[in-house]
C-alpha cells in the first residue's frame, strides 16, 4: 500500500465540509485563490460557515460567489473593502454578515501559530488602535504588546502548483501567499493543484508545503483566471 | 477656511517632486516598502547610482517595475493587486515569513498616505469610521519598519491641516511616523513635535504654521 | 530485591520483538518520529504493505535508512546525528518549520526511551538530575506528538520498576504518553492507571503487578 | 553602485564582534557548522561571549575550540552532553562557564519569535517540567501554557552552499537546520558559503533565507568536516 492523497472528484474533496464550519481560504487576491474548490463548496451547499481569508473576495466567482450564495456568516480578513467586492459589501451593508478585521500581518501570524501550536504570542501590531481594545497588553523591555490567539479552521482550501501523491506542494511565484501557513492550520487540507507530478517533487530542497500538511488532493489543470473571469462578468453557478 | 485663504493657497511640490525627494533619501542598499496610491511613484525617481531593494508585502522582495502588458502573470502581483515583475537577487515567500520581515525590524524604510498624523507620530490611514473597516498591511508596516515615512498631501480635500495635535480618525499607529513629506515641506517627528527640514520655496512659515495644526520647530 | 527475585525474572519479549509489536501498530500513512536509542529498531520491523513517513526533528520528513558507507554525506544525517538517506516524497526544512511538526500536533506517533513513567502518563527520561542536563527534543515530542509511545524495559538495570505511581525524576512532561511497550507487557495509560492490553506469555499478572509500581488495570 | 556583500576576508568578516557579545551558531552537529567563522573569531580573541547553538562543541575544533579558548562565558542551548563535548564539560564541571538549558523546539521558536518581531509566546513544551520553574504560565481553551521570549543576538554565523551578491542563501540537506531562524534574529547575520553565484540564485522559488536577513558573506570553498577532523585529532588553533 501506497500513501496516496489524491482525489478524483473535486466534490468529494469537499463532501466531509459541514455547516458551520470553519474555512480557511488560500489567496491574495486571485493569485493562489482556489476558485474550483470554492464553486464544489458552492454545488455542496453548506451554510453558516466562517471563511478566514485575506479578502472577502471579488465579484461573483469563487469567494464571491460562496458569499453570494449566502453560505457565509463570517468572514475574517485584512481586506474586504477592495472595488469588486461587491457581494461582502451588499451584506455587510444590511448586517446580514459579521466581519472580523485583523491586520495582515497578526492574521499570517495567527495562523501560522495555530500550525505551530503556539495558542498566543504578543505583537506590537496595532498597540494603541481600535483594533487592540479588549486585548490584554503587556511590556517586555519597557515596551507595550498585545496578546493575539492562534486562528485555526476545520478545512482549509489551497491552491498549488506541482503536487505528488504525498501532498508536498510548491507554488507560484505570489501565488504561495497564505496557503503553506493555511495548510497548516486546519484540522483537513484540501488542494487543488495544477500539476500532479507523480512519486515525488524533483527537488526536497524546493518543497515548500511538506506533505504532513496535506489531506487531500484534486487536480484542476486549468483553472479560472478571475480578472479575467470578472471583466467577463462570470457568475457561479 | 475662508474662500480668500484656498484662493491664497499654493500648490506647492506637485506629486513627482515629493516623490522625486524621498527617492533621494532612501540610502543605496535600503529595503524599502511603498504602500499603495502615491508612494508608488517614488521608485522611479531613485538615482540609477542606487540599488534599493522593493518588499511586497504579499511575498515578494526584489520587486521590479509594473508588468507590461505582455509580461502579465496574475500569479506575480503587487500587494495592490496589480501584475509587476521580479529583479535578479528578488525571492518568494509565505505570507508569515513576508511579515516577519516587517515586523521583526527588517524593513529599513516605509513610506505610507495619511488621513492624519500627529504631532506625536501618531498615524491615522486606515479608516474614517464610516464603510467597511479594511486595514491590510498598514499596521504591521508602522510598527515593525525602521523607519516610517508618510508621503501626503499637507491639506484634506476641504483644506484642513492633515498634521494635527491629535488624530480624532481611528489610529493606524501610537508614536510610529518618522518622517513626513508633503508638499509644502519636510518634517522629523521628534519628542517636542515636528522639526522642519525643508520647505517649499513658494511658502513661508507663516503660511505653514497657519495651515499646520502640530506644533512645528523651526 | 531479593536474590530470589531476580533469579525467577524472565527477560519477556527481547528489543526487537517489543520494536516488532510497536510497528505492527503503527497505522499505514502515519508520520511518525522515532526517538534515538530503542525506538531506532522498529523502523525495520514495519509491513512492507505500510507506508510509514519518518520525520527527524533536525529538519527532516521522509527519512530513509542509515546511510550505507559509500551514501555517507555528513549534511544528511538524523537527530542522532548519524548519516541517513531521504526516500522519495521526502523534503527539507529548518528548525523552527520542523518543530512546527512536531509541536502543531502534525507528529501522529513519536516513540521515546524512558527512566520512569507514572501511572498518570507523566515521563522521565531527560536526566537524572546528576550531570549535564540536556534535553534535546524530548520535550517537544512529548508535548505535541498526538500519540506518545513509551518503549523501555520494565525494570531498571537495579531491577527496580520503571512504571511507578509519582516519578521521582525531573519530568520532560506531565501526562503525556498514550501507550507503554515493555518487555513483558503493553499499556494504555488510562485516568484510573495503566490498562493492560497484551502481557508476554512468559509472566503472569501476579508477576506483573509485583515488578510494577504504578497501578494496572486489568 | 550595486548592492555587495561579499567581502573577502574571513577575518574582516568577523571583525565587529565585541567581548561579550551574544552569537548565534548555526548547525545542529556538524552539519550547518560554521566552522571557519567560529575559527576566524578565535583569532580575532573576543571574550565573555554568549553562545546561542543547539550543541555546546565537538573535539577542540569549531565551537568546541571556541570554548576551550575560554572565549565562551555561558551557552544558551538544548543539548550540551554529546560524547564530544570535551571542552564544554570540563569547563561546566569546574563551574567555569554558565548553561542555559532550552528545549530545541523552544530555542528554534524563540530564536525565529525574535527575527519575526514576536517578544513572547506560550507553548505547552515543558509545562509541569524543572524547565518551567520560574515561567509564567496562562491557560488557553483549559490547557495550561508557559510564556517564552525571543532569543535575540549581536550576531549570527551562519553557514550555507550558495549564495549570490545579495545575500540570498540556499542549504544542502539537513545542514539547513536552525540556519535560516538564526540568520533572522541577529543585528549582523556573517555568513560562511560554499559557492558565490554570481547576480542571483537561479530560482527566486528556491531562496530559503532571502538577502534581507544577511550583512556579510565570506566564501569558503572546501570547509573542515568536522568529523573527519575530530576523528584525526585535530586541534584549532
Amino acid at each position: 500500500m501506497e500513501v496516496n492523497k489524491l482525489i478524483n472528484s473535486i466534490n468529494d474533496a469537499v463532501a466531509e465540509v459541514f455547516d458551520g464550519a470553519t474555512i480557511m481560504i488560500g489567496g491574495f487576491g486571485e493569485a493562489g485563490s482556489p476558485v474550483e474548490l470554492i464553486h464544489a463548496l458552492i454545488d455542496h451547499g453548506s451554510k453558516n460557515l466562517t471563511v478566514i481569508a485575506n479578502n472577502a473576495g471579488n465579484g461573483r466567482i469563487g469567494l464571491g460567489a460562496l458569499i453570494g450564495q449566502r453560505q457565509v456568516k463570517k468572514v475574517i480578513c485584512s481586506f474586504a473593502r477592495s472595488p469588486k467586492s461587491i457581494t461582502f459589501k451588499e451584506q455587510y451593508e444590511n448586517n446580514e454578515i459579521e466581519l472580523e478585521v485583523v491586520p495582515q500581518g497578526t492574521l499570517a501570524e495567527r495562523i501560522r501559530s495555530a500550525g505551530a501550536g503556539i495558542p498566543g504570542f504578543y505583537t506590537a501590531t496595532a498597540v494603541g488602535t481600535p483594533l487592540a481594545s479588549e486585548k490584554e497588553s503587556k511590556f517586555f523591555d519597557g515596551k507595550e504588546y498585545i496578546l493575539e490567539t492562534a486562528l485555526s479552521a476545520d478545512f482549509a482550501f489551497i491552491k498549488a502548483e506541482n503536487s505528488d501523491r504525498y501532498g508536498n506542494l510548491s507554488y507560484s511565484k505570489t501565488a504561495r501567499n497564505f496557503n503553506p501557513i493555511m495548510s497548516m492550520a486546519a484540522k483537513q487540507t484540501i488542494v487543488q493543484v495544477k500539476n500532479i507530478v507523480g512519486e515525488s517533487l524533483t527537488d526536497p530542497e524546493k518543497v515548500i508545503t511538506p506533505g504532513i500538511f496535506v489531506d487531500k488532493i484534486v487536480e484542476v489543470n486549468n483553472p479560472i483566471i478571475e480578472t479575467n473571469a470578472i471583466d467577463n462578468g462570470e457568475v457561479y453557478p | 477656511m475662508t474662500n480668500h485663504n484656498i484662493q491664497s493657497l499654493k500648490p506647492g511640490w506637485n506629486r513627482n517632486e515629493i516623490a522625486s525627494k524621498i527617492a533621494n533619501d532612501l540610502p543605496h542598499g535600503s529595503y524599502v516598502n511603498l504602500g499603495i496610491g502615491m508612494p508608488e511613484l517614488i521608485s522611479q525617481y531613485v538615482d540609477k547610482g542606487k540599488e534599493i531593494i522593493y518588499h511586497s508585502e504579499n511575498g515578494l522582495l526584489g520587486m521590479g517595475p509594473p508588468a507590461k502588458e505582455y509580461e502579465i502573470d496574475y500569479e506575480l502581483i503587487n500587494a495592490g493587486k496589480k501584475p509587476v515583475t521580479i529583479l535578479p537577487g528578488g525571492s518568494f515567500c509565505h505570507h508569515a515569513d513576508s511579515f516577519s520581515m516587517i515586523r521583526g525590524g527588517h524593513i529599513d524604510y516605509c513610506v505610507l498616505g495619511a488621513m492624519e498624523v500627529s504631532e506625536k507620530g501618531d498615524l491615522a490611514n486606515w479608516t474614517t469610521g464610516a464603510g467597511i473597516p479594511a486595514v491590510g498591511g498598514a499596521m504591521d508596516l508602522v510598527a515593525g519598519a525602521k523607519n516610517v515615512f508618510v508621503m501626503t498631501q499637507h491639506l484634506t480635500k476641504e483644506n484642513l491641516p492633515k498634521l494635527v495635535k491629535t488624530c480624532s480618525l481611528p489610529l493606524t499607529g501610537k508614536s510610529v511616523v518618522t518622517r513626513i513629506y508633503t508638499n509644502y515641506a519636510i518634517f522629523d517627528v521628534c519628542d517636542n513635535g515636528l522639526k522642519l527640514i525643508k520647505m517649499n520655496t513658494q511658502i513661508n512659515f507663516e503660511f505653514l504654521e497657519k495651515h499646520t495644526d502640530a506644533k512645528i520647530i523651526k
